[in-house]
């Protein structure tokens, strides 16, 4: 008899977890109902792709920074380190000259190796230093701004090869089967950062770190290691950013990434994952990092904002979309 | 003789295209200077905001500088600390934005925002003459101001209608996406006024990325190579463009540092006014080694 | 040289004080090895050393005959040496699945094998002889949940030595006979367990050899055979322990203090009536998950909760603990490391948090009077202390018993609602609770005890309500109170007999 | 016999206590030194005056983010509440109108009005909304950043009346046997600061709820108004900064304040509070906050840095004095 009682406990509990996890995707509905209400263009593909494409670069970036979240850390160095990596990239394929593939896949490879390095050395910083990995990145965002400002001597960095820049400009504007490229990058990096969260040891360290550090050590958990990779992953996830981000533009300017870590946070924070660490959600987080996207799509769309008045109508709905995602919690 | 001159220069830090040019030809004309004028030391300082300009400006006076060269980040609040400054007999460049209260400036090097604003509107009402146009502001501050309402007040009565305006931080990026934006909002658009350089660049991606055909050019601002260079080219999309050229710096710096130097007095206002440049007189404007 | 595991004068200092002293020990294989001794003994600091997590100051280990030195805990699990500790430590973000193999997952082409882990949970939990759900996250098991998810976490690595730190503290008996079948289970495979508890009957019951520590020194290593209890008692404690339960004071009266009425806690409660007189003891018997704890909580409103609170006849309802206290009644609860004390903050503001206004002068705290009253909370409530200025995380469990005891007392309440009042706490500690709680009917306060210890309700009250499935299913009077009436109304078996019992007495 | 262990056992660990909250000291202590050796201007009255006159702002900011911080909260938005107090303020005296004590009074009770009222909006939605601090106030920052674009029509708010101004003026540059006003405030501000979170109540049931909330719940702790407490003491602060902010510049900006929020975080941090509550260290945070304020001053004054290199410095810097912070406890 206590048995069926349990029973029935754990089965109301499961569906509360999911309720949960799925609250951002009803903010999300919440606010497309609210867009085509707003402004019927709002509802066109073109719109939506449009969207939903240049959320990539957040979205890229905040799957990394779910982990290092959810492991109890945190990265404010993101957005330069988006633009140190960006900055370099251009520089090394102006400086190859040649405009083939080769090439490019050099300088991509440049740029996913210095933004990891970038992360590990966050990671090492953090753990080996103690310090609060606020102040770490604060540190490290301040050094990667201003190397890019020193490389671009104030200026821009602009690819030069014209040919390079029309073999890589379809990575941002081309798609397949209508599905633009940043799309499936960002869709395959959320696939494979999920697998490697929930379904590896390192993901179920990475939480188990965040969670209880000390609980982590005693288990076995090489907790300096699980940390400093958390790092490394969010500094990779930078780099995929980048190579998507580059083609669009094909420049890196000292505003490039400019509250990158602001925004990439709230993702990851609209998207159910705690920011004490513990628990990392990480199709919440895309679903967040899109969400900020609509958020000032749907502005700009709607006419009755005064353009002085953007931010606080923005804040205002953020703040709703979350009161919105507690009362579905509460509600169950 | 050698005559020992200190002349400090403080600027806003480089946060975006314009103020990057501006730090670079500060310092490039520092360099310039010093070799020039033997015992010149020329001390170039950075600061992100207002506030922190106003510390850069007390640190500097406290090395005891002979002359300050500043572009201020916004006039209404540098005006006090300035006069401070100025009471202690420092010699006051003011550059691109000048101070409430012209006393207290030795030297004014005037960029005219409104002016630019004017500009920009008088090209609009000359080569379109009736249509739709789109704006994008910078961040929010005083230059901005300026030049928008400027710009609005001289195409009153034209058959120029602004469908849309919005902030996109003086930023590719943010342009980029307003862009977007304002493609999916208004199906007829026939020019785009950018304001500003980085952000035609932005605006002139999300057009090509839409393939539409109606928006006859985008007009940004502030001369920088890329564009200057498409002007040049004749490009249909880039027909001119709007000089606010960043080496006013240099400009400043030189006129006072010859106020030392010579035996001329160097006082007064020097405008730089914001000119329109086409393709006839691109080529004045074109500087190939500036990173703007 | 048949022993698995041994300690030679093994010494531990933390800063200036010294903890353990020259302790030895050798455990074989196939015993039951208790170690007994006050709270602040050190028997907690003795396992963390054998089991790696702490190095000692002085001494050394053997294992098999060789010397040894562990790197931590993880090193000494690989030596087959698993502690499972007086403090619960699991990652309360993950599930009972994933904490269990945490630091050792099963893996499949790579990935995480969650089905087989699963699988091999709910088999452990079962041999445990309880049914947690192992996709249940931690956070939201009760305290014995959780530590029988940490006592099968221990069992699920290959061992040859388990020590137990007072695993049955938050067990109700009837996990505990399992935990003991498993216990015995481990000795027939020729596994030596180190087993630690207050409950003296439990170590006679279970264990080969008994070691006693006093003060950090040894005092004593023996069979079990002729070592009765109140022996074992007086070892520890140095002096006769006679009688453990004071004489129940004749202060209970009709008068009625606080009545209940349909109480219900929303997803635990439901249809709670009772009413509690001045100067009486009132048990709350029950099995884990009866609920009872819920009930308080809603009571003193901690938890949201409906029904109707009579205070001297008139209606209350307390939107939270705060009114609650104000209104003279207060919860102290069974979970002290999680909601009792501030583990990170010292006994000096753990002991006056809660009664902040009685030491305020002006607008400001008496800092002197803080330090006065921690005085003599360490003289009244025995707390083991060598420094006065430790974080509360860093006193022994049963230490951390008496602060809470201590910080609620500060208020002077007329209602004190004690939730596992003894949990942890060594024999003597535990007669002095005892008559504290029997002077404070006798003050004509009225005690409400919620224990899982039958004894101790039927030694402490004058009458038990018991608890089933979130509802009361009867009612003890003083003269009926039996571990059999108990135990048959908490757990529902032989119904007519409960009933019987219920229908005479209610 | 206990009780002689008992005494000097308590000597030695307040001295180890000591060391922990000494060590930001000593890092200002090494900064100075650096400062000396880079340049010999640096150690002037007038050049020290002047940095800790000017750490005034973010000092007393960072004296309500103690608050907030040490009871597990965080506060994004005082940077552009700030902005918005000022830009306020400024409407009020202006059209006020006259230049005199009585209008400067009105104008600085709505300044603080304003912002404890802004900062009661923070505690209360956070409080009752449950969402996250940090979205709660960066929708908030959002808001109140965009209420003074609006106010000021995307230019400046300036102080009109020139009487006013000067009568205005010495809150800022004025001084006390040698002691300008603003250091004066804030010493002032961290003295009370101090009294509230180590000898009220109040202050301990801070403590307590950034330690467990939980225990704190149990143990009777009002539990939200406590927490609504600390962002009103925010908000008070920043109302304090900004009476003394004002007369310095005399106008209020859309860019006013922007990334105060950062800079009294990283001042709280380096002071020694840990971003997850449960402790707080005024002294410690006043000492950040100065030593924020000496780092940009030491790079202004020092010569050989590229100018686009001095955010890498300072980041370089502070990280650095992070670190030997951390091996002064470590050497203990
Ligand atoms: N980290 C520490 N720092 C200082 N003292 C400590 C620390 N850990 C434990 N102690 C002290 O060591 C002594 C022994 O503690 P221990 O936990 O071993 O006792 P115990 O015998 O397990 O008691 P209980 O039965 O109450 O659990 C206590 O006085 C305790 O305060
Ligand atoms: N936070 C929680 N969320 C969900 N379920 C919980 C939570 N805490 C406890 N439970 C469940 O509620 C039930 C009652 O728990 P609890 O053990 O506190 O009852 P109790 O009668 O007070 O038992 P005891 O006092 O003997 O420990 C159990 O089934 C437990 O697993
Ligand atoms: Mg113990
Ligand atoms: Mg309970």
């Amino acid at each position: 008899m206590t048995e069926t009682v349990l029973r029935t406990g754990a089965e109301k509990r499961r569906f509360n977890v999911d309720m949960r996890a799925l609250s951002p995707f009803i903010a999300l509905i919440v606010l497309v109902i609210a867009g085509a209400l707003i402004n019927p263009d709002f509802l066109t593909a073109s719109n939506l792709l449009n969207v939903v494409t240049r959320s990539a670069f957040i979205a890229i970036i905040a799957v990394g920074a779910t982990f290092v979240i959810a492991g109890g850390g945190l990265d404010l160095s993101v957005g330069s380190m988006a633009a140190l990596t960006a900055g370099v990239m251009i520089l090394t394929l102006n400086n190859m000259g040649t405009g083939d593939m080769g090439t490019l896949a050099l300088g991509m490879l440049v740029a996913i190796g210095l933004s990891a390095a970038c992360g590990l050395a966050n990671g090492l910083i953090v753990t080996f230093g103690r310090i609060e990995p606020f102040i770490v990145t604060l540190g490290t965002m301040g050094i990667f701004r201003s190397l890019v400002i020193w490389l671009a001597a104030g200026g821009t960095i602009t690819m030069r090869n014209f040919e390079l820049r029309e073999l890589y400009r379809p990575v941002y504007f081309g798609s397949v089967f209508g599905v633009p490229y940043p799309i499936i990058a960002f869709m395959v990096v959320a696939a494979v950062g999920a697998l490697i969260l929930y379904r590896t040891s390192f993901g179920r360290h990475v939480v188990a770190l965040g969670s209880n550090e000390d609980v982590a050590r005693y288990s076995g958990v090489p907790i300096w290691r699980v940390r400093t990779l958390t790092y490394i992953i969010q500094g990779v996830c930078v780099g995929i950013a980048v190579l998507v981000y580059v083609p669009r533009l094909g420049s890196a300017t000292p505003t490039t990434g400019l509250l990158w870590e602001l925004q990439a946070i709230t993702a990851v924070v609209i998207g159910g994952t705690a920011l004490k660490g513990g628990i990392g959600r990480i199709w919440g987080t895309v679903v967040g990092a899109v969400i900020l996207e609509l958020v000032a799509n749907i502005m700009v769309l709607s006419n009755f904002v005064s353009e002085f008045l953007v931010g606080a109508v923005q804040g205002a709905i953020i703040i709703i979309a979350m009161l919105v995602q507690r009362s579905v919690h509460r509600g169950r | 003789q050698q005559k020992s001159v200190t002349i400090g220069v403080s600027i806003p830090a480089a946060t975006h295209g314009w103020t990057g040019g501006v730090v670079y030809h500060a310092q490039e004309t520092a360099k310039q200077l010093e070799k020039g004028y033997p015992g010149l030391k020329v001390v170039v300082k950075t600061s992100p905001d207002g506030a922190s300009q106003a510390n850069a400006l007390d640190d500097l006076t406290s090395q005891k500088v002979d002359a300050l060269v500043v572009l201020p980040f916004n006039s209404d609040e540098l005006t006090n600390p300035m006069r401070e400054i100025k009471k202690r007999g420092t010699f006051v460049t003011i550059v691109d934005r000048g101070l409430k209260d012209p006393a207290i400036q030795d030297i004014y090097v005037a960029g005219n925002n409104p002016e630019f604003g004017r500009v920009a509107a008088k090209y609009f009402v000359d080569n379109l003459k009736q249509g739709n146009v789109v704006v994008l502001r910078g961040i929010p501050t005083v230059v901005d101001e300026e030049r928008v309402t400027n710009f609005e007040k001289a195409l009153e009565g034209s058959g120029i209608k602004v469908l849309d305006k919005q902030y996109a931080n003086w930023n590719r990026d943010d342009a980029f996406k307003v862009m977007q934006d304002y493609l999916a909002k208004h199906p007829k658009i026939d020019a785009v006024w950018a304001s500003d350089d980085d952000m035609a660049l932005g605006v002139m991606e999300a057009i090509r990325q839409a393939k539409r055909e109606d928006i006859k050019f985008v007009l940004g601002g502030a001369g920088m190579k890329d564009m200057v260079k498409k002007v040049m080219d004749g490009d249909k999309m880039v027909p001119a463009n709007v000089s606010y050229p960043p080496s006013m710096i240099s400009t400043a710096l030189g006129v006072t540092a010859a106020h030392f130097y010579t035996n001329a007095p160097m006082r007064g206002t020097y405008t730089l006014n914001a000119e329109l440049i086409t393709k006839d007189n691109a080529k004045n404007f074109y500087f190939p080694n500036s990173p703007f | 040289m048949d022993s698995v595991l041994r300690a030679e004068n093994i010494s531990k200092s933390f800063g200036p004080i010294e903890v353990l002293s020259g302790i030895s020990l050798d455990l074989r294989p196939g015993e039951v090895h208790a170690v007994i001794g006050e709270n602040g003994a050190g028997k907690s600091t003795l396992m963390r050393i054998l089991s790696g997590h702490i190095p000692p100051t002085k001494g050394s280990l053997h294992l098999n005959g060789q010397p040894i030195t562990f790197s931590g805990p993880v090193d000494a699990e690989s030596h087959g040496i698993v502690l499972v500790h007086q403090e619960i430590l699991l990652a309360s973000d993950l599930t009972v699945a994933q904490n269990l193999f945490l630091g050792r997952e099963i893996r499949r082409f790579g990935f995480v094998d969650d089905k087989a882990m699963r699988e091999k949970t709910r088999a452990i939990l079962t041999e445990l002889g309880t049914h947690i759900d192992p996709d249940r996250q931690v956070s939201r098991l009760s305290i014995a949940d959780r530590q029988l998810v940490q006592i099968a976490r221990a069992l699920l690595v290959p061992h040859k030595v388990v020590a137990f730190d007072e695993p049955t503290a938050v067990l109700t008996p009837i996990e505990a006979e399992s935990l003991f079948e498993i216990i015995r289970k481990l000795r027939s495979q020729g596994v030596a367990v180190l087993y630690i508890s207050h409950r003296l009957n439990e170590v006679k019951a279970v264990a080969d050899r008994v070691t006693v520590l006093r003060d950090g020194r040894h005092i004593t290593t023996q069979g079990i055979e002729g070592l009765e209890p109140l022996e074992m008692a007086r070892l520890m404690v140095g002096r006769d322990m006679s009688k453990l339960y004071p004489e129940k004071p004749a202060t209970a009266s009709d008068q009625t203090l606080l009545t209940v009425r349909d109480m219900a806690v929303p997803g635990f409660v439901e249809n709670v009536s009772f009413a509690l007189r001045r100067g009486e003891i009132l048990g709350f018997g029950g099995l884990i998950g009866a609920g009872r704890t819920e009930l308080f909580e809603g009571i003193v409103g901690l938890r949201p909760s409906h029904g109707t609170i009579a205070l001297d006849g008139k209606d209350v309802h307390f939107r939270d603990a705060r009114e609650a206290m104000a209104a003279g009644i207060v919860y102290l609860s069974e979970d002290r490391k999680g909601k009792g004390l501030l583990l990170q903050q010292n006994l000096r503001i753990n002991l006056s948090l809660a009664a902040l206004d009685k030491f305020t002068k002006g607008s400001f705290i008496d800092g002197g009077a803080e330090e006065i009253a921690l005085d003599r909370a360490i003289k009244d409530f025995d707390i083991r202390t060598r420094r006065r200025d430790l974080l509360a995380g860093q006193l022994s469990g049963g230490n951390q018993q008496k602060l809470l005891l201590a910080k609620m007392m500060l208020l002077e309440p007329r209602i004190v609602i004690i939730d596992e009042p003894t949990r942890g706490v060594d024999i003597g500690t535990k007669e002095q609770i005892y008559r504290f709680i029997a002077s404070l009917a006798a003050e004509g306060r009225a005690v409400v005890v919620i224990s899982s210890e039958m004894q101790e309700l039927i030694g402490l009250c004058h009458r038990v309500v018991v608890m089933r499935n979130g509802r009361v299913a009867g009612e003890v009077a003083q003269a009926d109170l039996s571990e059999d009436s108990i135990v048959y109304l908490a757990t529902g078996v032989h119904e007519e007999r409960a009933a019987e019992i219920a229908a005479g007495h209610a």
